[in-house]
């Protein structure tokens, strides 16, 4: 479905992607994991067309999405959810799903879509009229997955949805992800929170300064030796 | 006499946050101290006086024909903004605007000539009666009309995508640009919305304000401390600033010398930004 | 340039400009001489907004408030204890860097555009105090300040040029030792990213407040300089927006937050108002703001910029 | 023969360069504002000298020289119009300088005229302040501040307590700058003071020009159920001053401004007609009774297609008054001709369309010109202005 070839990135003279090829499958789960700064985050950039200088070549479902800016892309059909739950802050919690509606050909569904997000995250119907900026960390994880949902994407490329957030709720975040999963949704995940990644994935990837260090099947990835080392003993 | 004051206050507060309004959604998304502003404002002025004078067409009325000629300006100034790198732009755009209302001011005088110039409808002088407090029409219809746009305005702000799209842009332009919105033209389409607010603000006070070409630095300052009163990029915030400082003048210069009026109002702006920086409504871009 | 270098640069150019009545009698040619005047006293503004704005990035709109308070000083202190504007000039620095304390216990709590607008509105209440104050003030009605010599040199003559240059090359020198000491990194530091500047244990409001008192001095400096020139002052021109606006014009078309920028912006921008005033009576607002405009637009770096860029 | 040819050329020589000469012009130059508020202000002063200008050198100027103007933009600014002075004194060279509008610009270039010992005729800044520096070489030709209320008095003591027979109630309003603070300072605050028996001033304030809503302001002095109300204002304070009168529906016996914005023809249309009935007291519109004047005023209306107020005629006059001094310069270099010029001046006594014109010192002021005859009280009936007192320079009963 997505298909990543040779794909360079920097900021400024720092090389941060130095020639990653990848290939995600309809209906998977693909978590990519490494250290703090190896480039996971860039990766997702890269996609979305948020890092101003790429080379390579990204290519979304038959069509290539090299360099097109963020807001082609989302219309293409890929949902980003950052890092860090970035939700509008000073608009409500019904104003951010509208909002993840924006693209016109997906106004005609909001009624569906809300249902489903509700039915998803049952919190935010709560909460429907509250300022995003006063809801919880995991409110606004679950909001900003609901966004995404709302644009009935594809693909969802999901940067860190663990990050700052406590144990129990991470586990009710993934338990979403893998729902959404088996209803058929293609999900690229990026996480530092390697346990959990490659519980939830079928395949992931190693990135270490900026290339690919291991690929292959999550099982595999959670025996493998060098993994095991950095990470304490997974398998 | 005191709720005289209070409502002459509340009615030239209206007007003032009228031409707040499309100041601070200008800055709320795209950090850009206009200072044309003022100018756009008087061309707004201009357009009414000679559409009431050619055509007899009421100022209020006047403001259909010249909305989407402030539109088109205002896309076209954004154009010349937008290549600058975000880093100058807060300073360049400052005295990009400011030359652009040197150009405005200057072509105008040598248009229209410096004279000083009024709007007087047939009903000028006419007075209506609210609470034992007489008031004009044109200053009535004037408050009304400013209190019916801003209202509509907030109607679009957060009924609309458009509107949606615009506050969304304010908070986190990257982020609103993963959901589809096109920042790069959702700003042009702000800025141009901004002076429309601010022309039609011009019509608003052409019948019970003068106007010369030079009239638009009378605004500005003023514009900008209820921009910051409100807190940057809220319409309410703009609105209740503006009445807020309509109704403190009123009272200042009633019961204080006339010309403490103005300290009073720097006061209040102070107050404000030592104790709540954000402005009265919280953080930027709330509507 | 090597900075020693640079000192000595300065001060054989401030030298040898202090001849040129030598050449040119500044009898005769006053004209020429008053916008020497008032290129100095821009420059010594330009770079005094630059310490502040372009050094330690904290943008201020409220400038016109020191030039107001320093032109004030010496118009009070002739005006109620008859002293000469000569002797009285030091305390136009002191009287702005007084008012800046007080402003900047206010005004450096506040960031970015909140900083700016604070100042300005600091700037308007000073103004309008002056003009409320009308038993110590005057008021809106002004006061006149008698020109008076000093080693034959007149505060309305030609000679008087020598001062402002000399004041405004003062001002570059402040500007070097300020470039090239260490205060120069916590100013970088500061303007650039405040919240990693305290994180990295700099005192952000120190050297902020550091800041601002120069550039306090230095603009008040200006005011007084302006006022014995002019030799009358009144709210509404003792505090013109255009003390603020001006300074900002030059600094950005010459490069912000270089030691030579404000000096190159002014000695472009101030014969090109002179030319355009004198040749358009009535358009001349318009040229110069086309002016600003294409500088801004194709040079948001200013010209300093401009030429780094085209050297590399 | 080639004599002959080099005789001719010269003589053609000779009379070239004496042409040239004898062509050489009188330079007069004024600090005006060309841009900014008061814009439109200094247009008027450009219409008025150049209208005299262009009648006397039609005429053959004088002394065989022409008259030549050259305007520089003060934009109202004092310091701004220092530089203006110097450029036009050492740069343009003219033998003199006319105008400024305003009272700030004035005081700030009644020095470097001196300095420079350039004659500097005022005609409109008004600050009574000017004139009592002791510039010999600036002069001024109409009333001061102090003067402008002279008229108004006059009728308010002379005719409203005549009639009434009580103790008035008076409220003032004045525009906060030099010349609204003249008014007050030196005219009206005064006055009233000293006949606390007669009036009683139980409102008196300063207010901010560029304020958009004087509401408040009015209805303080609707409070105060007033007889009189005495107003100084420029223009557009004017205009929505007397709108807004009417709006809050602030009356009183006797409304009168005190020249300035009160006495300008502008003030009755834009104010839609709102000033019908006030008074102004202020610099007379001239001998209205002389043909001469009639003549002017046909000419001027004629030429600019509007009714000429004390701005144009003061402008005009001014030009006259130079011209006439100039008539005593005969030297050849520019300083000498100024200190000429300035000898001229000081010798003037001329009877104008704007009265008498005699420079005199005293009572601390300068070359001041004295004011009798010269301010009057005007009123507003049915769309122009008409001269009412002192009576005898009326031009129409007064309404009242």
């Amino acid at each position: 479905m997505l298909e990543i070839k040779d794909l360079r990135a920097s900021y400024g003279k720092l090389e941060v992607l130095k020639g990653i090829t990848l290939k995600i499958q309809q209906g998977e789960i693909f978590s990519i994991i490494g250290p703090n700064g190896a480039g996971k985050s860039t990766l997702l950039k890269a996609i979305t067309g948020l890092m101003p200088h790429i080379e390579g070549k990204i290519n979304f479902a038959g069509i290539d999405i090299t360099g097109l800016q963020p807001h082609q892309i989302a219309d293409i059909g890929i949902a980003h959810v950052q890092e860090r739950h970035r939700v509008f802050g000073s608009m409500t919690v019904k104003e951010n799903l509208l909002m993840g509606a924006y693209i016109k050909t997906k106004r005609r569904y909001i009624e569906e879509n809300l249902e489903y997000v509700f039915a998803l995250f049952p919190r935010l119907k709560e909460r429907l009229n509250q300022q995003a900026g006063t809801l919880s960390g995991g409110e606004q994880q679950m909001l900003t997955i609901g966004q995404a949902l709302m644009m009935m994407p594809r693909l969802i490329l999901m940067d860190e949805p663990s990050l700052g957030l406590a144990p129990l709720l991470i586990n009710s975040i993934y338990e979403s992800l893998r729902e959404l999963n088996s209803k058929g949704m293609t999900i690229l995940l990026v996480e530092q929170n390697v346990k959990k990644a490659l519980q939830i994935s079928q395949r992931a990837a190693l990135i270490e300064n900026g290339a690919i260090a291991f690929e292959g099947s999550s099982e595999e990835l959670r025996c493998n030796e060098e993994i095991t080392k950095i990470y304490l003993g997974l398998c | 006499m005191l709720i005289s004051i209070v409502i002459n206050g509340l009615l030239i507060g209206c007007i003032y946050s009228l031409i707040a309004v499309g100041l601070t959604v200008i800055f709320g998304v795209m950090r850009i101290i206009n200072m044309f502003h003022g100018d756009a404002v008087m061309l707004g002025m201009y357009a009414a006086y000679f559409l009431h004078e050619k055509y007899g067409l009421s100022p209020y009325v006047a403001t259909i024909v010249t909305a989407p000629i402030f539109l088109a300006a205002g896309m076209a100034i954004y154009k010349i903004l937008a290549p600058i790198p975000p880093k100058q732009r807060e300073m360049s755009s400052l005295i990009i605007t400011l030359g652009i209302s040197f150009v405005t001011a200057t072509t105008a005088m040598l248009l229209w000539t410096a004279d000083y110039r009024t709007v007087n409808l047939s009903y000028s002088q006419e007075v209506f009666d609210l609470l034992g407090t007489r008031i004009g029409y044109p200053a009535l219809i004037s408050s009304i009309f400013s209190l019916l746009l801003i209202g509509g305005f907030y109607l679009f702000m957060t009924k609309t995508f458009l509107g949606m799209s615009i506050r969304a842009t304010a908070i986190d332009p990257t982020t609103a640009s993963l959901y589809g919105v096109n920042v790069k033209i959702t700003s042009m389409v702000t800025f141009g919305i901004g002076l429309v607010l601010a022309g039609v603000a011009g019509a608003v006070l052409s019948p019970i304000f003068y106007m010369y070409p030079f009239v638009g630095s009378n605004f500005v300052i003023k514009a900008f401390t209820i921009v910051v009163l409100g807190g940057m990029g809220s319409v309410t915030g703009a609105l209740i600033g503006g009445l807020l400082l309509g109704v403190s003048e009123a009272l200042a210069s009633t019961f204080l010398e006339y010309s403490m009026k103005d300290i009073i109002a720097f006061l209040i702006f102070l107050g404000v930004l030592i104790f709540k920086p954000s402005g009265l409504l919280g953080g930027r871009s709330r509507v | 340039m090597k900075s020693s270098k640079a000192y000595i640069a300065l001060l054989v150019a401030v030298l040898l400009l202090s001849l040129l009545p030598l050449l040119m009698s500044s009898e005769k040619h006053k004209y020429l001489y008053d916008v020497l005047f008032t290129l100095n006293i821009l420059i010594l503004l330009s770079v005094s907004w630059n310490i502040l704005g372009g050094f330690a990035g904290q943008v201020s709109f409220g400038h016109a408030g020191f030039v107001g308070m320093g032109a004030y000083a010496v118009a009070l202190l002739h005006h109620h204890l008859q002293l000469s504007p000569w002797v009285a000039m030091p305390f136009s620095g002191i009287t702005a860097v007084i008012g800046a304390m007080l402003i900047g216990s206010i005004a450096l709590n506040l960031r970015g555009p909140f900083f700016a607008l604070s100042t300005l509105a600091l700037a308007e209440v000073t103004k309008l105090i002056v003009e409320g104050w009308r038993g110590f003030t005057m008021g809106t009605q002004g006061i006149v300040i008698a020109q008076t010599e000093l080693l034959g040199i007149k505060t309305t003559g030609g000679l008087y040029f020598i001062i402002t240059l000399w004041a405004a090359g003062f001002a570059l020198l402040i500007s070097l030792l300020i470039k090239n000491s260490r205060y120069n990194y916590y100013f970088l530091a500061v303007g650039e990213n405040e919240d990693a500047a305290i994180a990295v244990g700099i005192n952000a409001r120190k050297y902020k407040l550091y800041a601002l008192l120069v550039s306090a001095f230095l603009a008040g400096l200006a005011g007084g300089l302006i006022v014995a020139h002019t030799g009358f002052v009144d709210p509404e021109s003792g505090f013109d927006m255009v003390r603020t606006v001006e300074p900002i014009f030059i600094t950005i078309v010459g490069g912000m937050g270089t030691v030579f920028g404000p000096l190159i912006g002014a000695i472009l921008l101030v014969p090109a108002g002179e030319y355009l005033r004198t040749e358009f009576t009535k358009a001349h607002l318009l040229f110069y703001g086309v002016l600003l405009v294409v500088f801004a637009r194709f040079m948001p770096r200013g010209i300093m910029g401009f030429f780094r860029r085209i050297g590399k | 023969m080639l004599r002959t040819v080099f005789y001719g050329v010269f003589l053609s020589l000779f009379v070239l360069i004496q042409t040239l000469y004898a062509q050489e012009v009188f330079k007069i130059g004024s600090p005006l504002p060309m841009t900014g508020a008061g814009a439109a202000f200094g247009e008027k002063f450009k219409k008025a000298y150049s209208m005299a200008i262009d009648e006397i050198n039609a005429k053959g100027g004088i002394n065989g020289k022409k008259i030549e103007l050259v305007i520089d933009d003060t934009q109202a600014k004092p310091a701004v119009a220092v530089t203006n002075a110097k450029k036009l004194i050492s740069s343009d060279k003219v033998i003199a300088l006319v105008g400024g509008w305003s009272s700030g610009v004035a005081l700030a270039v009644g020095p470097v005229a001196q300095d420079n010992k350039t004659p500097y005729l005022l005609e409109h800044p008004a600050l009574d302040d000017i004139t009592r520096q002791g510039h010999d070489y600036v002069f001024r030709l109409q009333p001061t501040t102090g003067m402008y209320s002279a008229a108004l008095e006059d009728f308010l003591e002379k005719v409203v307590y005549a009639q009434e027979k009580r103790k008035l109630k008076v409220a003032y309003l004045y525009v906060d700058n030099a010349f609204g603070q003249g008014v007050a300072k030196y005219g009206i605050l005064p006055y009233f003071k000293n006949k606390k028996d007669k009036f009683d001033l139980l409102v008196s304030e300063a207010y901010n020009e560029k304020a958009m809503d004087y509401k408040p302001l009015l209805l303080k002095a609707k409070n105060a159920n007033p007889d009189i109300v005495v107003l100084t204002s420029y223009l557009t304070d004017g205009i929505l001053l007397a709108k807004q009168t009417k709006e809050v529906g602030l009356q009183a016996k006797v409304f009168s401004g005190t020249g300035a914005g009160h006495s300008m023809q502008d003030i009755y249309e834009k104010s839609g007609k709102a000033v019908e009935g006030y008074f102004s007291s202020g610099p007379w519109h001239g001998a209205i009774k002389s043909p001469q004047w009639k003549k002017w005023r046909q000419d001027w209306e004629n030429k600019y297609k509007y009714v000429p107020g004390e701005h144009e005629i003061e402008g005009y006059v001014a030009i006259y008054v130079l011209a006439e001094a100039l008539k005593g310069v005969k030297s050849s270099d520019i300083i000498k001709q100024r200190e000429e010029l300035q000898q001229s001046l000081k010798k003037i006594n001329m009877d104008t369309i704007f009265g008498k014109i005699k420079f005199e010192n005293f009572e601390g002021y300068t070359n001041q010109n004295k004011a009798q005859g010269l301010t009057a009280l005007a009123q507003w009936q049915e769309g122009k202005l008409y001269q009412v007192w002192p009576k005898d320079a009326a031009e129409r009963e007064f309404k009242y």
